[in-house]
């Protein structure tokens, strides 16, 4: 039988290494696996390349891993908002570095990964200071961008459902980053808000099929704050 | 400034004005937002936020609000009949594949080329946050641009060449400020409508471009 | 009030023009827009390129329409079968072209159109015969073949249940090429089982959004041919 | 041939034995579609089919055919409790994307370093049929093929090189053929298994390419 529950955050997370690249669903409040990231600063792996939309929030969470000076770099499209205050701190003294990626190219990237295209030509950012150093082709008459696959070691994903196949449903705008970056790591991790019992989620309206889902913790932790 | 402007309400219902019904719109933050609440429901317009959420609705009010609902904004917001929830690689999708009618941005700046810069305030800002701009602005089928006219200081926005760092190239078809709607053409600016009480004049005094009237 | 349904098959295909490249939804007998070829072979319009996984089967559908010599060329991954008589006929009398994709690669060519990718470099087809003149290059240790977008001017869309926005669902293996053809051409055209009420259809449910479809038939034709 | 050899259920029970429980598996059309069969539904595979289909259940009575639901070899199937859909796009991303386990495939031939060619009988084939099989060959982690050890006219399928035209380079893992179970190793064919009254001779002597015998 097989049965991608595992019984606690920390079996969830036991095996991620020093060193790894750990893709974080999320966007805004809604969809972060909060759980999962208080998880991962419990298990002490250090030197982290993280990859997420934005650059962590107070001092919890991403933020917290961040001052604990886990995180070597990050990857992310909105580093700087109201409320990133750990990350401009250690920006401004030179202790992570940052790779700003348009949103939809990070989502592309990851999408790529996921999907084995090794690299595509976009559009987006052509022109500009993000595109520096980056080969350009024109296409149909339109100058476009060449940019990379964004492969995770470890993807930290939110769900609403899953059942012990792995397969998901997001909640609402929870969808975001999430189904991506299930697809693009090679170790899945969800924390769900739910579980469905095998054969009882729409098979039309599965998410992220268990393919792509290694393991599931039940996390009924309920709304994200408002 | 003693001229009669627009306010930003009145920006926002101008712009809103200009949508038909059955486009597909996505709206920065910002000041552009607010189009969308002078947009009439009976008028489907169907709004797009980069987070994946296709037919956005009015803001709720405080009691009613969904927490797994927001926009790109981060906004607490519904859904109208006919969404739908989609991923962000198939959001950005939309984007990037022409799907979108119209994008209306904020900007810094904008060139009498259509170049906008709406992201980053100098090359030596060294964390700016770019978010979906570079995607909207390159992506939609058509560029708006919704800001005031001049910087706090004075400074015209529409400029002849951007000082600031670009977010893409020669891609905005309008820009609508609180002194004029403007038309970028391939002679430059050419103003649609002024504000009341706003001379071409001082239209041209406080515009750092050349303006070109019909 | 938005209402993408349009009353007659000849309605929704009235402006498709001679030389179009056209897409055609559907795998084996299920999610074929029958209808929808079979008003395109009313219709009128030549010199068409058709995209599709098969090369028709029989004398009707696809197979008629190359028959009446209003098909230039085809792009497919599957040409030959039991079924493809008109197709290997015409082939052998040089009367039709042919380009040969593989399954995944047709389908990601016109996921690049609709997504605004250019082109992309996949694994699939290096080193073999249809690869052959085209760009490779090795990215992360693996050789790759760069592929570029497929757009379609018309795609032609067999769907479930679509509302009056355009939104879609497919039944079951008919989804296939169908949602990806949908996003791919400058004028998306489906033929519908079903029609829903606006707001009926669950929105973490709809296949196809609308912002890809353009004009909505009703045709309640039954189930495929078993 | 007066050996004992295996059938073709044998050979399909015999990869079938070789799937663990939570694999992801695609199984190309002919011989290696009755796998599935093999493979006891309490030992929860992951069926995939190239038409979006993941979670094939065994096909189903004539009397309860789905005309909505087929496979990739377009027969009628059914779907498992867990199953799921999803589009030519998506479906193939978890192809090309190394997400299948397994993908066991029919050849024409394979060779010494694990090239295969199955899909086009001659350079000079002008419509070759090829489907989904260079997407499963390029993209699956792991390759078996399955087929017969040598064509009807006695010709090996095991070669040196390929002389058909190939369908994926250095892809295949192992082999199972009516007289052999084979690794592709950096050495060549090694041989795992052969069939009871086949003796080593006889199967170098039906083998183009070299073997090794553990």
């Amino acid at each position: 039988m097989i049965d991608k529950f595992v019984r606690t955050i920390a079996d969830a997370l036991a095996d991620i290494r020093d060193g790894s690249t750990v893709l974080l669903g999320g966007f805004g409040a809604v969809g972060q696996p909060s759980q999962l990231i208080d998880g991962l600063i419990e298990q002490g792996a250090k030197d982290l390349t993280v990859v997420a939309n934005n650059a962590g929030n107070g001092r919890v969470g991403l933020a917290r891993l961040m001052e604990l000076g886990r995180v070597r770099r990050i990857v992310c499209s909105f580093p700087r908002s109201a409320g990133s205050v750990v990350f401009e701190e250690l920006y401004r003294a030179g202790k992570i570095e940052l790779e700003i990626v348009p949103q939809g190219t990070l989502a592309e990237r990851m999408r790529a990964a996921g999907a084995g295209i090794g690299a595509f030509y976009t559009p987006t950012a052509f022109g500009t200071q993000l595109a520096r150093g980056k080969e350009t082709r024109e296409i149909g008459g339109r100058q476009l961008v060449l940019e990379y696959a964004l492969p995770g070691d470890v993807a930290l994903v939110e769900a609403w459902q899953a059942d012990r196949w792995g397969n998901l449903t997001y909640r609402k705008s929870g969808r975001n980053f999430n189904a991506v970056m299930a697809t693009a790591a090679k170790l899945t991790v969800v924390q769900t808000q739910h579980v469905a019992e095998l054969g009882t989620l729409d098979p039309e309206a599965i998410a992220t099929p268990g393919i792509y889902v290694d393991r599931v913790v039940h996390v009924p932790y309920g709304d994200p704050p408002v | 400034m003693d001229m009669s402007t627009w306010s930003r309400p009145q920006m926002a219902a101008r712009v809103a004005a200009d949508i038909p019904e059955g486009w597909y719109v996505n709206l920065g933050i910002g000041i552009p937002t607010m189009v969308a609440d002078h947009v009439p429901l009976e008028r489907e317009v169907v709004f797009h936020s980069e987070n994946g959420v296709l037919g956005i609705g009015p803001a709720p009010p405080k009691e009613m609000v969904d927490p797994w609902l927001i926009n790109a904004g981060k906004q607490h917001v519904t859904l109208r009949k006919g969404g739908a929830f989609v991923h962000h690689a198939d959001s950005f999708a939309m984007i990037r594949g022409g799907h979108l009618d119209l994008c209306v941005l904020g900007a810094f700046e904008v060139a009498q080329n259509g170049d906008i810069a709406n992201w980053a305030t100098s090359e030596n800002d060294t964390a700016p946050a770019v978010g979906g701009a570079m995607d909207l602005a390159a992506g939609a089928k058509r560029v708006w641009v919704l800001m005031e006219h001049t910087t706090k200081e004075g400074r015209s926005k529409l400029v002849r060449r951007c000082s600031y760092p670009l977010t893409a190239l020669g891609c905005v078809r309008r820009v609508y400020t609180n002194l004029a709607v403007l038309d970028v053409t391939p002679e430059g600016f050419a103003v649609v409508d002024v504000a009341p009480g706003v001379s071409r004049e001082e239209l041209a005094a406080r515009t750092e471009a050349p303006l070109r009237f019909a």
